[in-house]
C-alpha cells in the first residue's frame, strides 16, 4: 500500500540530512573550492539516500537479487565514485569523461543482471537482441548524460539540476501507478537529495566567489543515472511502459531550448523558469497517461470507494466489480 | 508394428545397460508430467476473512518411481511464475511485478527432491523449493501413486498440499498488505510414463 | 461531508421506515458479493487417480445476515456456466456443450437458500441447488462470517465446500468417462455491505 | 467416448426394423396403394428410431429439457404426424404444404425453447434478433423441403432420399467433432432408418405398378426436417460453425443440377449416381475441415496418443501436452 505521508518524511529527512552536509562541509573551510564542493554534494547525496531509505523502511538485498538492489546497492554507489574522482582538479577530463561513458554502458547489463531477457529462455532475448537492446540503452543514456554535463558547463544554474528532479518525481510516481510500489518509493529519497544538495549548494556558491560559477557536474551525473535506473528497472521488471519511460528520460534534454540565440542571455530567473517549464509540460502529459491507465486497470485492485451497484444482473457485476474493487 | 518393435528394442538395450550399471537389476519408471490433468493451484488469505483462490497454468516436471527401492525415486517441478491466475487480469499483472513475484527476475518456482522415503499411502518427499530467488528446505508428503494404464500409457498421480510464509521466501512485508503472509499452495499432479 | 451527510439521512430515513415496519427494529445487514475477492473452484477426479481443478470466472450473489435472529438471514448464489475455466480452452469448450453443462440451455447455475441457522462458527444454511435444470435439496456448512471493515465498508466472509455427483444433475453418464461422477466444489465468498 | 461399434449396431438394427415393417405392411395387402406405402415408411421410420436410440441407449428426457430432447420428442413425432395426414388421398395437397410449412416455421422456436438465447441475460438475443434469427431458419428449412419435395415429384427416385441421407451422416460425424457426441450419436439411427424405409421400399415399388412412380414425400419430409434439427441443435447447442451447418443443410439441392436439359433425359442410374456425387462433394469438403479443427482442439484431450517429447524445457512443455494430452 503507498503510504504518502511516509514518503514525504522520508523526502524531508533525506532533503535535510543531504543539505546539511553540504553546508557543514563547506563552512567548516574557509575557501572552499570547486573540488571540496563537489565532494561535499557527492556525501550530502550518499547520506541522504540511505536516510531516506531507511526512513521510507526500502529494504535492499546484499548481495542484490533484483533489479532495484542492484540499481542502489550497486548503480548509485559506482556513479557517486566515479564523480568523486572526476571532482578532483587533478584528474584529466578525458579520464573522468571514459569513466563515465563506461559507467553508462555498463549499467543496463548490470540491471539485468541474472533476470529472464539475459537467460536462456524462452522468453529471453537472442545474444543478439540482447546485444542491441543493451547498446541502445547505454547509448541513450550516454548520450543525456553528455548533453545536460555540456549544457551545465556552457550555461550553468540550479534550474537544470531542479528540471532533472522533476523526471525522477514523475518516474517515481509513473512507476508506482504502474504497479511496482517499492520501484516507485526508491525515487523519493533521490529526488530529495538532488533537491537537498542543489538547494544548499546553490546557497553557499552565492557565499563564495570561488564556487560562483556553480559547477557541480556531480548531481547532474548522479541525477542522470538516477533517472536513468529508475525507468530502467520500471521499465524491466515493473509494467512502465517504453513511450513513458522514453519520455521522461529525454525530457530534460529541453533545457538546451533556452540555449536559442533569442534566449540565451535573458535573464537567468527566466531561463531558469522557462528551462522548468518546458520539461514539465512532456511530463504532466506522462502523468496523465499513467493515471488513466491506472484508473482503468490497477485502481479496482486498490481501493477506491464508490458507489454500490443498484442492480444485480449478471452483466451488472462484471462492471460493477470495477467499481467496488478492493487491494488484491 | 513397427512402432512395438522399436519399443522392444529400445527396452532391451535400456534394461541391458541398466543391468550392466545397477544392482537392482531394475530402472526406476520415469514420468513426465501432464499438464493436461495436472494443476497447481493456491489460496491466500484476504483481510484474514476470506481466501483467494489462484492458480498456475505452466507447470512442467518430471518425476521417477522405484517401487522397490523408494529412496531412488525423484520428483522435480518446475511452475512458470509468469503464469500466475487468480482469475482477474489486472491482479495477475501485479502479482508479476516486483513487489510481488518478480517474475523477470525470476521466471520459476522449482522444486527438486533431495531424498524420498515410502509411507503408508504414499512418500514423503525432502527437497529444495526455489520461490523468489530464495531456497528453501520443505518435505511434501505426496498423496496417492496408484497407477493406471489408459491407452497404453501408465499414468500415476500424486497430491499434495504445502503452507508456506511469502516473507520466508524474500517478499516484502510491505507489499503484503491485505493479502495473508501464508499462502495453502494445492497440488494434483498426474505423470505419464515415458 | 456532503457524501457522509447523504448517508447519515439515508440511514435515518431507511431506519425509519424499517422501524415502522418490523417488529425487531433492526433489518439485517444486506451483502453483495465481491466477485474480485471471491472464488468458485472445484475438483474432479480423473481416472481415479489424480483430481483436475476448475473455477468459475462470473459469479455474483448476495446475502442478508442478521445476527440477531440468524433464521432471517438468506443466501443467494448464481454462477454463469459459460464462465467454467479448467485452464484448458479446449476442456472448457467441451464443457460447455450439451455432452456436459449445456450451457446455452442452462446458463446459471443457482444456490437459494429456504433455511438458516446458526452453528458453531458459522451457519447451517439449506436451500435449493439448480445445475444442468435439475433443482436439489443441499445444505451447505458457512464456515466464518467474521466482519472487516476497510475503507468505510464492511466485508464479511463465508467458505464452503459441497461435494455433487453429476449423475444426480442429469448429466449424461455416458458423458462421465475418465472424469469421475463427483466434483468437489470450493466457495470462499466475501461480500460488501451495501 | 464415441463407441463406434455400438452405433454400427444401432445403425444396422434401426435399419433392418424399418426395412422389415415397411415390407410386411406392403406384402400384406395385396393391394397396396402410394398411401399405404407412405404409412408404412412413417412407421417403418418410427419404430426405426425408438428401436435404434435405444440400442445407442440415447437417454431422452421427458418433459424435454434441451434441444436434442426437444428436436427426438416433439419435432420428428410432429413431422411424422403431419406426413401421415398428408400422406391420405382425400387430405388436399394445399393443406398438406400449409401443415408442413408451418412445422417449418415453427421447428427453431421448439428447438430454442427455454435456452439463453430467447432469455432477458445479455447473451440472450434482442426481441428483434430473435425474430430475425428463427424466420431465416425456418424459411431455409422451408426452403430445402419443398424444391426436394418438388423434385421428387418432378423426377423421383431413390437417389434423392440417399442423397438426403449423406448430409445426415456428415452432420453427425461433424456434431461429433465438434465435441457434442450425444448430439451427433442421434443422427446415425435416423440415417439407418432412412436408408432402411427407402431401400425397402425401392424393392416394393419394383414389384408393384402401383408403386412404381416411387412418391414417398413422407421420407423425403422426416430426412429433410431431421437434417435441419440435427445441425440446428449442433450449430447452437454445440459449437458447429454456421459454414459447415450451412453447407451440410443446402447440400442435398445439389440434386436439382440432374434437371438441366443435357443431363434429364438419362439413364436413371447415371442420374442417380451423378446426384450422389454432386452432393458429396462439398460434404467431403466439410468433413475435411472439421477434421482438421478437431484434431487442432478436441483431439488432444480426446487420447491420441503420440510419441513423448524428449524435451523438458518450458517451451515443449506447452506443445507437448497437445501431442500427450487425454481425454479431459
Amino acid at each position: 500500500m503507498p503510504e504518502p505521508l511516509l514518503y514525504l518524511k522520508a523526502m524531508g529527512t533525506a532533503a535535510i540530512v543531504s543539505a546539511i552536509i553540504v553546508l557543514a562541509m563547506v563552512l567548516a573551510r574557509r575557501h572552499a573550492s570547486t573540488t571540496w564542493l563537489n565532494l561535499s554534494c557527492i556525501l550530502g547525496i550518499g547520506l541522504g539516500l540511505v536516510v531516506g531509505h531507511s526512513v521510507v523502511s526500502l529494504r535492499l538485498a546484499w548481495p542484490p537479487v533484483n533489479g532495484l538492489d542492484r540499481f542502489l546497492t550497486i548503480t548509485v554507489p559506482l556513479a557517486l565514485s566515479i564523480e568523486l574522482i572526476a571532482g578532483f582538479q587533478n584528474v584529466p577530463r578525458w579520464v573522468a569523461w571514459l569513466l563515465r561513458m563506461s559507467l553508462a554502458a555498463t549499467i543496463p547489463r548490470i540491471l539485468l543482471h541474472g533476470s529472464v531477457y539475459l537467460s536462456d529462455s524462452p522468453e529471453g532475448w537472442t545474444p543478439w537482441q540482447a546485444g542491441m537492446s543493451l547498446a541502445v540503452c547505454g547509448a541513450l543514456l550516454a548520450g543525456v548524460w553528455s548533453l545536460l554535463s555540456w549544457l551545465s558547463q556552457r550555461s550553468p544554474g540550479a534550474s537544470i539540476l531542479l528540471a532533472l528532479s522533476l523526471p525522477i518525481l514523475c518516474a517515481g510516481l509513473t512507476v508506482m501507478m504502474a504497479g511496482y510500489i517499492k520501484g516507485g518509493v526508491a525515487a523519493f529519497p533521490l529526488l530529495a537529495t538532488l533537491v537537498g544538495t542543489t538547494v544548499a549548494a546553490r546557497l553557499m556558491s552565492k557565499r563564495s566567489a570561488a564556487l560562483s560559477n556553480f559547477r557541480t557536474p556531480a548531481i547532474v551525473g548522479i541525477g542522470v543515472v538516477g533517472l536513468f535506473g529508475l525507468l530502467f528497472v520500471g521499465r524491466f521488471f515493473g509494467r512502465l511502459s517504453t513511450d513513458y519511460a522514453l519520455a521522461m528520460l529525454l525530457s530534460p534534454l529541453l533545457c538546451w531550448v533556452t540555449e536559442m540565440p533569442q534566449l540565451r542571455h535573458r535573464k537567468p530567473w527566466f531561463v531558469g523558469s522557462l528551462r522548468l517549464v518546458l520539461v514539465a509540460i512532456p511530463l504532466l502529459v506522462v502523468l496523465a497517461a499513467a493515471k488513466r491507465d491506472f484508473d482503468r486497470k490497477m485502481a479496482p485492485l486498490l481501493g477506491n470507494t464508490q458507489a454500490f451497484p443498484q442492480s444485480n444482473s449478471l452483466m451488472d457485476s462484471r462492471s460493477s466489480t470495477n467499481a467496488i474493487g478492493r487491494p488484491l | 508394428m513397427r512402432r512395438a518393435f522399436s519399443v522392444w528394442v529400445m527396452t532391451l538395450v535400456i534394461g541391458t545397460v541398466v543391468c550392466a550399471g545397477s544392482q537392482s537389476g531394475f530402472a526406476a519408471d520415469e514420468y513426465a508430467y501432464d499438464l493436461v490433468h495436472s494443476s497447481v493451484s493456491f489460496k491466500a488469505r484476504h483481510l484474514d476473512i476470506s481466501w483467494i483462490h489462484g492458480r498456475f497454468n505452466e507447470v512442467e516436471g518430471k518425476f521417477s518411481l522405484d517401487r522397490e527401492n523408494p529412496a531412488k525415486s525423484t520428483f522435480q517441478l518446475t511452475i512458470k511464475a509468469d503464469s500466475i491466475d487468480t482469475a482477474n487480469k489486472a491482479r495477475d499483472e501485479h502479482l508479476r511485478q516486483p513487489d510481488y513475484f518478480d517474475t523477470k527476475q525470476f521466471p520459476t518456482i522449482e522444486f527438486k527432491s533431495t531424498s524420498t522415503k515410502a509411507i503408508e499411502g504414499g512418500y514423503e518427499v525432502t527437497g529444495n523449493f526455489t520461490m523468489h530467488g530464495t531456497t528453501k528446505k520443505i518435505v511434501l508428503v505426496l498423496k496417492g501413486g496408484k497407477e493406471h494404464t489408459f491407452k497404453e500409457v501408465k499414468r500415476v498421480a500424486f497430491s499434495t498440499e504445502l503452507a508456506l510464509k511469502r516473507s520466508d521466501f524474500g517478499f516484502d512485508k510491505n507489499a503484503i498488505g491485505p493479502i495473508g503472509d501464508e499462502a495453502l499452495i494445492i497440488i494434483d499432479c498426474e505423470g505419464m510414463r515415458k
